[in-house]
């Protein structure tokens, strides 16, 4: 019953990515991803609580009673998120600024509280910590990937403001990938960032059906699988 | 120090009487039974084959209603599929079996090789096999619901299992063609 | 009067939580393939905003701030919350099967809808709003996202017949469409000069 | 003359109405065929029974296949001859599936079997009319064939105030109707007579569509001082749909989903109403109608006046057909009718027209584009429902809202697909959905009823299984008591009697016991009725189960108990030998099997050793099979006698049990719902009625 | 029933308390170990911020506190909003004003005004507004530098009738396709520069009194 | 012989979908004259482009999704979206622009959700909207009627230069969301662009419309509910809360009907079948609705003309106005209404 570690990673990184497939915590993947920067904090942010939670909840999923699981959990999220809020206000004061209600909201990322359910209430502490992780990492990737997508469009730039996750010595990272551009306004508004996230889930099933199809021709037929027939009615002597 | 206290009796306070109203709610507001199995049960053909890998179609009602996957029922095929989507409000899968939707079938024993040991009754799920010991077994047609699990057992291998035949009355209309798929006519006839 | 008619408005047609502010859209998205359940969970979602926003704000006004312990919100009004929700997934379940049929696995997760705890917070920021004020955001929150999940709902119904291209099929395609929806309510850009 | 107001259509189109090609001469006699195909399916309903068999010689007009069902009519021979074959022939429908039929070689004499005219029908009751139209099956002529006489006879509730004879023939092609008004007006007049006597209407309307100047003028003149109504309807399609033609005269709709009696309509086509005439005053059966041969493909398109069963393709050269040119057969018209892929299919008493259209005349029609919703159909719907809706949920195979849209109200007229500008085959869409939600339909309701018969099947298998757990221990007991009390008795008959009559002791245990749990629950009930507690409900829920338990165990047993089978003098040898080869000959083929995948020594010798036993054992049966040919025959015979008769009981006993079953779960439905205590023991005792007379059966 | 009621109030009530006490524990120790730097990084960005109309050289006095509360209907104040007074030596160097232009295309855009002393411009920038993007939003630094062209302009310098956008025969340009939103700026700016002209002497009038009090 | 198995009817009417979509565009003949006497060859070279990216990106599109490219290519109905995209531009818009406009109209307005006839939004506007969003400075240049250089024009088109001075020039309707201190009669007497209610070029353009408008409703194209349910309600709205001529105006009811895309708007936007509601209630209800919210977002929302958005915004409440009106069937008490499937 135990998923393997590298069940857990391809899990969260493709095939039950929270972003793309689970389709959780789509505010902060949609409400934060206008530029590479922000996107980048988020997801770092939501990742942390993640894990931690993860494995807090494994730790004490034997502890709690079915009537006050949700509050629990919820309350353990909770307590989390508003460390890392003080955490992030107190060192990247700006950042906290501009992602504003977000980081709070990270609380009621569903990503959360789902894997809470689906997974740490169930497995050992060092799966739901991997778990987390490798959930975290696979949203993070694709906050990141719409951020960068959308700043682009957007601009013509790519990672404006990073100093504002990693000090001074990224001040000059910004790269301006379009000279002279117009700027593609649709895209840090608000219809930007759902058309960007569709784009991206048809592009990630566009692929698999492409590996499904392509592994479908090279493999061998495969022997025929075992009836699983069961008896179905009892008595027969 | 004594701020950390505070927000500690604060919510305390608040944590205890809301465990309070939530510890009353689930004695006073529990269910007993899982509806939601019946409905699926409803849902599925009633065939009681047992190849969705479960004794009969009620426990994997109750299978799926905690978790299973709803692709498993051959007999249902994809129409019970796509109601049980529905009904659970999830994706459609494309059915899991190995031979895929068959045809509906009924049983037949060629009756002059029948021998009468009885085996086929105490197999079919819905009493659809009449017959004495010693005698010839006849199935009742109407009630067969081709299920197969009365061939394996008879020891003289004299049930078939075949296709219910059409009738002018059962006759339909296939769905046409989704508009804008060509067929290959219409591709000459458009030049 | 028109104070409240603004809020009103603003909340749901301007500056709608869904749409233009990013608030409940894992619900907006999951509930959306048929208008039925749709429907439930609006109804549900609208009533657990109104009560979550008045529970918070009491909360708010009358523990946090008289003692100073502001940096607790989240912590307790996502306690407020679960508890509503919680206590509602009960009461729902015990008195209409139906009801909790359709809106089982949703109503734990209007705990985890960020619009909830998002208005709370919205509203504990603007510390000007009255009582009244407050329930009233929240309310029009529930309606404005019922309104556009019911809209969608209905349209995705609509597109769930359409020959989609593949890979667009399912969620792709709603959250296309959840962008034009986004994009036509851009049209009330501007409606509210505040 | 009266004028009758008359009220507009809703939708409707207008296609080219190509009337004059086949309405310009008189009706022609087609000549008699060689074979006539005559199906025993002709009508909505129940099939019939051939009364004949295949040699026996057949008059015209001899009713040679009826049916003891009321909504069926029978088939009488269109002319004389010798019946050649029963069975599987063409038919007239679209899937072009064989169905059965009576196929008559004509002897070209036409030898009319003994009538019975009965020249002054006002003297005879209704109820003999009814039974002649019945005898002479006649079914409607103008659309769906629905026998004639079930829509004639009274019901209790309802009484024809209005009758309606539809002549509107709003097809475009079609004249068969009109010629027939045209030549044969009088007889009309006395057919709508016949059933004005019958049903004793307020009113009566013939409708004739305003562009058949010609039938209307013979009409109103046959009319002479009856006060019926012709009425003038608008020319538009389809004015003639009995619904819509209900709207059009009275300004009334059909509920949905009831027929226009409720609305005390009764509407019947003017073909229909001369074969009434033709049934009573001359005493005539269903045997020929007139059928429109029209198209381009044809030289010389007309209506002729045809047997039933005369092959479609000898009737079409009848009236030219230049087979080259044609490239649609339609049975029916343009707008409602459907195509033919076999030209040897027989018309019946359905057909009213034969198109051979050419390819220019009717064109293949265009691939479908998609719908873009313009809503021209909608405009033109006459049930007026939302084509385009529907053909995107039957897209989509959404059944429930498809209903929501009100499919079945669809009357399948095909005026949507007629003005779609994407030429989306409508129709077929809304067939293909309509059969489809029928048959998941059907399956709904053969799952349901295969839950209840497993359900039950578990429950008796739970109890045998109890029953045998106690028998078991009785057993134990009993052979303990036996072993002491050897000393006593010695004799082994006796110990085997008391063993027999202790299963007989069994039951009669069981039905006491039942019947006490029965007395105990009832009375508990009526306690109930006057002290309705919570400890009362619990306990009552107690004794309705030991109840029902006990009355299981007893239905169990019974079940269980060997049905008396007729003693039969087979030859028991026989029969042994028979068994031992063929399970030689199973456990042979098993294990070639095993040796097709295993192929080792030991397998092979052990076949072989198997192949041998085989033969001997069939060497040793065909001895015997030849010893005592006669005992095998006989057994044979006996056999067979006694088959028919186990059947039936059979048969009944499995009425029984699904009634029992059935009631049971009535009761449990009931229960379940929280059924006041009235019903529930109304319930129960029919529950024990059911149970005591399948005890009975057993 | 009673029972089981009461006691399953019992255990869940102290199951909730027991984790509140535990996870609320974590959180109040974060935040009282997190407190103090907070406030400073909070007080810095605010500075930073400040800095960007009026150099850190230009004062020595501690800006943040040195603050005053005004509601000037010309100004377009609707609360009582903070004004930064600055001093070198006690002697008034400057003011920072935020005033709000009602007038903008789509909504209020808020200014912060660094007014010196002498009456010219430190800087503006806009803190707050809600023009269309791409259109109105080039009055933001990041979009554009024309926020910058109010650097060293006065009451006087240009005219009165230079303190209006090109269209309107002034000196300030505005964007193409996008008139109101530079008119709206300009003319607040201007109404800043004009509240100064006649107020300053009452705004500096503070630091008077705050010195005394110090 | 084999004799084909066709489902009746067998009869078959003679309107096409082609004929459709030829007679729109034939009917939009008269508004492009006007336009073209206004502003020069602008509008025939937007026609001209957008028809042409039309056609290109539904061409990819199909020949992607393996569909038969020439079969819905002939259906015609690229083009009308791509015509009535063109005159929604601004004339001499810059061929980029008409691109984008286009390519998402085609793309992400119709072909994603599975091409002719399944397009929730209407294609047309939705590229509208999103240029209109995404490009403002450009969308924001109509150019002033007759003073129409046209070299310079074309240099701006496909070169990207700087317009001249004095090309470009608010509209009517701009002008009025933009004037704060004028009155009407000031505002009107200050520019003879103003023409008599609704601006000079406007007026004509939008009576040229109501003209090829008129054309349609003449051959049964669609049914009057949807047009003038939005006319009626736009006159009706802009009586109601009519302020005078003061500053603060929001124009005049005649200016309303007259000004801005309301003719186009009316007889070839709202009417378009496809992404309305369905029944003919329910597209008179669709038509009020567009004609209301165009009047607020006139009146009182952020853009100067609402048709575009009032068209999405409708759009997106068709299928549940499809719910509340259908229409009682023959032998049926009542209509069978709201959002429930079941008994
Ligand atoms: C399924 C079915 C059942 C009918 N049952 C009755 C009936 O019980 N009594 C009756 O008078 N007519 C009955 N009718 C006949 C209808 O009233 C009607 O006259 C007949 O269907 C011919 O209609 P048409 O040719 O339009 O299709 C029935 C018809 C159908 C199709
Ligand atoms: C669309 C449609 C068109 C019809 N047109 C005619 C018609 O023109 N003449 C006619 O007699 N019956 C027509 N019928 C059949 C009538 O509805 C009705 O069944 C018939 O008149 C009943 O008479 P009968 O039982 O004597 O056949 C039509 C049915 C449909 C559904
Ligand atoms: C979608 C849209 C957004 C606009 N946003 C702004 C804006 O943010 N700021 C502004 O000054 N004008 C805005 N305008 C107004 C026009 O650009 C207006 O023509 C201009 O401000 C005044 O015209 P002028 O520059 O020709 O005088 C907008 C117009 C439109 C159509
Ligand atoms: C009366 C009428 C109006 C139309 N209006 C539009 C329109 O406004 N926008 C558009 O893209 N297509 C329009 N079309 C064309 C067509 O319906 C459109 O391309 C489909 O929306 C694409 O699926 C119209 C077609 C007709 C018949
Ligand atoms: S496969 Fe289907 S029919 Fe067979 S037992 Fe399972 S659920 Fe029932
Ligand atoms: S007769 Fe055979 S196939 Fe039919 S239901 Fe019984 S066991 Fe199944
Ligand atoms: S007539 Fe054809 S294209 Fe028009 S709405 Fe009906 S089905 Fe669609
Ligand atoms: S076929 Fe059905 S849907 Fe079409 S017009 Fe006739 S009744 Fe209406
Ligand atoms: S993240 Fe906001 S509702 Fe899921």
């Amino acid at each position: 019953m135990n998923p393997s570690f590298r069940d857990i990673t391809i899990n969260g990184l493709w095939k039950n990515n929270p972003g793309l497939v689970q389709l959780l915590g789509l505010c902060p993947l949609l409400g934060t991803s206008n530029s590479t920067v922000n996107a980048l904090g988020l997801g770092i942010a939501t990742a942390l609580v993640l894990i931690c939670s993860n494995a807090a909840v494994s730790l004490i999923r034997n502890a709690v009673t079915n009537a006050v699981r949700l509050p629990v959990f919820v309350m353990i999220i909770a307590a989390l998120t508003t460390c890392i809020e003080l955490l992030m206000q107190a060192f990247t004061y700006e950042l906290f600024q501009i992602l504003g209600i977000f980081i709070p909201l990270i609380t009621t990322n569903c990503v959360i509280l789902g894997r809470a359910e689906a997974f740490a209430a169930k497995n050992s502490i060092a799966r739901s910590s991997y778990d987390g992780l490798m959930m975290g990492l696979g949203f993070t990737l694709v906050l990141v990937a719409i951020g960068a997508t959308r700043e682009l469009l957007g601009t013509g730039m790519l990672f404006t403001n990073m100093h504002l996750l990693f000090g001074s010595i990224a001040e000059h990272w910004q790269v301006v990938v379009f000279e002279d551009y117009k700027g593609f306004l649709l895209a840090i508004l608000p219809p930007g960032a759902f058309l960007v996230l569709g784009l991206l889930i048809a592009l990630k099933n566009w692929i698999d059906q492409y590996y499904a199809e392509h592994i479908a021709s090279t493999a061998e037929v495969t022997a025929p699988a075992v009836s699983r027939r069961v008896r179905v009615t009892g008595v027969v002597d | 120090m004594s701020m950390v206290f505070i927000a500690v009796t604060a919510l305390v306070l608040l944590s205890l009487v809301f465990g309070a109203i939530l510890g009353f709610a689930a004695v006073r507001f529990r269910v007993e039974g899982n509806p939601i199995a019946e409905q699926i049960n409803a849902l599925l053909p009633q065939t009681q084959c047992g190849q969705c890998g479960y004794p009969g179609c009620k426990p994997y009602a109750e299978a799926i209603a905690s978790g299973e996957k709803i692709n498993k029922c051959p007999p249902g095929g994809e129409a019970t599929i796509q109601a049980l989507a529905e009904l659970l409000d999830v994706e459609p899968e494309p059915l899991d079996a190995v031979e895929g939707e068959k045809p509906q079938m009924v049983a037949f024993i060629r009756e002059a090789e029948c021998i009468g040991c009885t085996k086929c009754i105490q197999a079919c799920p819905v009493d659809a096999i009449l017959g004495a010991a010693k005698q010839m077994h006849t199935v009742i047609v109407s009630e067969c619901t081709g299920c197969d699990l009365c061939v394996e057992p008879c020891p003289v291998d004299c049930i078939d299992m075949i296709p219910v035949a059409g009738t002018l009355q059962s006759w339909k209309w296939e769905h046409p063609l989704p508009p804008g798929t060509l067929i290959a006519t219409d591709r000459e006839a458009l030049k | 009067m028109s104070e409240l008619l603004l809020i009103l408005v603003s909340a749901i047609l301007v500056n709608n939580f869904v749409l233009v502010q990013f608030l409940g859209l894992c619900p907006f998205m999951g509930v959306s393939k048929k208008v039925e359940t749709a429907i439930g969970l609006s109804l549900a979602t609208t009533f657990v905003l109104t009560l979550a926003s008045i529970c918070s704000y009491l909360v708010q006004q009358y523990i946090l701030k008289p003692f100073d312990l502001e940096f607790l919100r989240t912590i307790s009004f996502i306690l407020v919350i679960a508890v509503v929700v919680q206590f509602t997934e009960m009461v729902v379940n015990k008195t209409s099967p139906m009801l909790y049929r359709v809106l089982g696995i949703f109503l734990p997760l209007i705990t985890t809808n960020c619009i909830v705890l998002g208005v709370a917070l919205l509203n504990a920021n603007r510390s000007e709003y009255t009582f009244i004020q407050a329930s009233v955001n929240g309310f029009a929150a529930g309606i404005g996202f019922s309104l556009v999940l019911v809209l969608f709902a209905a349209m995705r119904e609509r597109i769930a017949i359409a020959d989609v291209p593949k890979p667009f099929q399912g969620a792709a395609i709603g959250m296309l469409t959840a962008g034009l929806m986004s994009l036509a309510f851009m049209g009330f850009s501007g409606l509210i000069k505040l | 003359m009266n004028i009758w107001p008359i009220h507009p259509l809703r939708g409707g189109v207008h296609p080219p109405e190509c009337k004059t090609l086949s309405n310009q001469q008189p009706i022609q006699t087609a000549p008699l065929a060689k074979q006539l195909i005559v199906p025993l399916l002709q009508h909505l309903g129940c099939s019939t029974q051939a009364l004949v068999s295949v040699g026996d010689d057949v008059l015209k007009g001899q009713l040679i296949a009826d049916s003891k069902h009321f909504i069926s009519a029978a088939v009488h021979a269109p002319s004389s001859g010798t019946v050649s074959f029963i069975g599987p022939q063409p038919y007239p429908h679209t899937s072009g599936q064989l169905l059965d039929a009576i196929v008559i070689d004509t002897d070209g004499l036409d030898r009319w079997c003994p009538l019975e005219p009965l020249a002054n029908f006002k003297e005879a009751t209704a109820a003999e009319l009814l039974e002649k139209i019945r005898q002479a099956g006649i079914s409607g002529l103008g659309g769906a064939g629905f026998p004639t006489v079930v829509k004639l006879s009274p019901k209790a509730d309802q009484s024809i105030k209005t009758l309606i004879i539809n002549g509107t023939e709003c097809e475009p092609y079609i004249t068969a109707d009109d010629v027939l008004m045209r030549e044969k007006a009088t007889q009309l007049m006395l057919g709508i007579d016949i059933l004005v006597h019958i049903l004793q209407p307020e009113n009566v309307l013939i409708a004739i569509e305003d562009n058949k100047p010609e039938a209307l003028a013979c009409v109103r003149s046959a009319l002479q001082q009856r006060n019926y109504y012709v009425v003038a309807v608008p020319t538009i399609y389809p004015s003639g749909g009995e619904r819509q033609l209900i709207q059009i005269l009275t300004g009334k709709e059909v509920p949905a989903a009831q027929l226009p009696a409720q609305l005390g309509i009764l509407c019947q086509n003017v073909g229909t109403v001369v074969a009434v005439h033709d049934a009573i005053i001359e005493g005539k059966p269903l045997i020929s109608r007139i059928t429109t041969l029209t198209g381009q493909a044809l030289r010389t398109p007309m209506n002729v006046e045809c047997l039933v069963g005369t092959p479609v393709l000898e009737l079409l050269e009848f009236a030219g057909l230049q087979q080259a040119k044609m490239s649609r057969l339609i049975a029916g018209g343009p707008m409602m009718g459907f195509t033919l892929n076999a030209l040897s299919a027989p018309i019946i008493k359905t057909s009213n027209c034969l198109l051979a259209a050419t390819a220019e005349e009717l064109p293949a029609p265009p691939p479908a584009m998609p719908c873009i919703r313009c809503g021209d159909c909608a405009e033109v719907c006459p049930a007026n429902l939302l084509p385009q809706q529907l053909h995107f949920y039957a897209l989509g195979d959404d059944h429930p809202q498809l209903q929501a849209h009100n499919l079945f109200d669809c009357i399948e007229c095909g005026a949507c697909a007629y003005v779609c500008p994407s030429s989306i085959p409508l129709v077929q869409y809304y067939r293909a959905a309509k059969a489809d939600i029928r048959e998941l339909e059907q399956k709904q309701v053969k799952s349901e009823h295969a839950k209840e018969r497993f359900e039950f099947r578990q429950e008796r298998l739970r109890l045998e299984e109890e029953r045998k757990e106690a028998e078991r221990q009785a057993r134990a007991e009993r052979l303990a008591k036996t072993k002491a009390d050897q000393a006593k008795k010695a004799a082994q008959a006796e110990a085997a009697g008391q063993q027999a009559s202790t299963a007989d002791d069994d039951v009669k245990r069981l039905k006491i016991a039942a019947s006490m749990a029965q007395v105990a629950l009832r009375k508990a009930e009526k306690q109930l009725e006057t002290h309705n507690t919570e400890e009362l409900k619990s306990q009552i829920e107690q004794l309705r189960i030991t109840a029902e338990q006990a009355k299981q165990a007893l239905a169990a047993i019974n079940a269980a108990a060997p049905t008396p089978a007729p003693s039969k003098p087979v030859d028991d040898d026989l029969k042994r030998l028979k068994i031992a080869a063929s399970m030689a000959q199973v456990t042979l083929r098993k294990a070639e099997k095993q040796l097709a995948t295993h192929n080792t020594e030991e397998l092979q010798t052990q076949v072989e050793q198997l192949r041998v036993n085989a033969e001997q054992a069939k060497h040793a049966l065909d001895a015997a099979t030849a010893a005592a040919p006669t005992a095998v025959e006989a057994a044979g015979v006996t056999e067979k006698a006694a088959k028919p008769e186990l059947s039936a009981a059979e048969q009944a006993l499995k009425k029984a049990k699904i009634e029992v079953a059935m009631k049971r779960a009535a009761l449990r439905k009931a229960e379940r719902a929280e059924a006041d205590a009235e019903s529930l023991a109304a319930l129960q005792t029919e529950l024990t009625q059911a149970e005591q007379s399948l005890a009975e059966l057993n | 029933m009673l029972p089981e009621i009461s006691r399953s109030v019992i255990k869940n009530s102290l199951l909730l308390a027991l984790f509140a006490a535990v996870t609320v524990a974590v959180v109040a120790i974060t935040q009282q170990s997190t407190e103090s730097r907070i406030a400073t990084e909070e007080r810095a960005a605010q500075i930073r911020a400040l800095g960007e109309i009026l150099p850190a050289h230009s004062y020595d006095n501690a800006l943040l506190d040195s603050v005053i509360y005004l509601n000037e209907s010309l100004l377009g104040h609707r609360t009582d909003t903070p004004t930064y007074i600055a001093s070198v030596e006690g002697q008034p160097a400057a003011v920072i004003l935020q005033a709000n232009a009602a007038d903008g295309y789509s909504g209020t855009i808020s200014l912060l005004i660094g007014i010196m002393a002498d009456g010219t411009l430190s800087g503006v920038r806009v803190i707050h507004h809600k023009e269309t993007p791409g259109l109105g939003d080039r009055i933001e630094l990041a979009k554009s530098q024309w926020i910058k062209s109010f650097d060293g302009k006065s009451l006087n310098n240009p005219e009165e009738r230079g303190w209006a956008v090109k269209k309107d025969q002034g000196d300030f340009d505005q964007f193409a396709g996008a008139t109101i939103t530079p008119r709206a700026v300009v003319t607040a700016v201007h109404k800043a520069l004009q509240y100064f002209d006649q107020n300053h002497a009452q705004l500096f009038a503070h630091l008077k009194t705050t010195e005394v009090s110090q | 012989m084999t004799l084909p198995r066709i489902t009746s009817p067998h009869a078959k009417g003679a309107n096409r979908t082609q004929r459709v979509m030829l007679l729109v565009m034939a009917a939009a003949v008269p508004g492009i004259l006007v336009l073209s006497y206004f502003f020069g060859i602008g509008p025939l070279l937007n026609i001209t482009l957008a028809c042409s990216f039309a056609l290109l990106f539904e061409a990819a599109i199909l020949a992607l999704r393996q569909r038969p490219v020439a079969f819905f290519l002939k259906d015609g109905s690229v083009l009308v979206t791509g015509l009535l995209l063109a005159l929604a531009l601004p004339p001499y818009s810059p061929w980029w622009l008409i691109a984008v406009a286009s390519g998402f109209a085609v793309v992400f307005g119709k072909q994603l959700f599975g091409g002719l006839g399944q397009n929730p939004f209407n294609p047309a506007m939705l590229g509208y909207v999103v240029v209109l969003i995404s490009f403002p400075v450009e969308m924001t240049a109509w150019p002033a009627a007759h003073s129409i250089d046209v070299a310079a024009g074309l240099q701006y088109v496909f070169f990207g230069q700087a317009l001249p001075d004095g090309w470009s020039q608010a509209t009517v309707l701009d002008s009025l969301k933009t004037n704060s201190n004028l009155t009407l009669q000031e505002l009107w007497d200050s520019n003879p662009a103003f023409g008599l209610f609704a601006g000079y070029s406007s007026e004509w353009v939008n009576l040229s419309f109501l003209l090829g408008g008129l054309f349609l409703l003449r051959k049964k194209l669609f049914s009057w509910h949807a047009p003038v349910g939005m006319l009626a309600a736009l006159f009706i709205m802009s009586l109601v809360f009519w302020n005078g001529s003061g500053s603060d105006s929001h124009g005049s009811p005649l200016f309303h009907l007259l000004s801005g895309a309301t003719m186009l708007g009316a007889f070839f936007i709202v009417t378009d079948p496809v992404s309305s509601a369905t029944s003919v209630q329910g597209r008179l209800i669709f038509g009020v609705g567009v004609g209301i919210l165009v009047y607020i977002i006139r009146a009182w929302g952020g853009y100067p003309d609402g048709v575009a958005f009032a068209i999405l915004l409708m759009n997106l409440c068709a299928p549940t106005i499809d719910y509340f009106t259908r229409p009682r069937t023959y032998g049926h008490q009542t209509a069978k209404r709201g959002f429930k499937t079941g008994e």
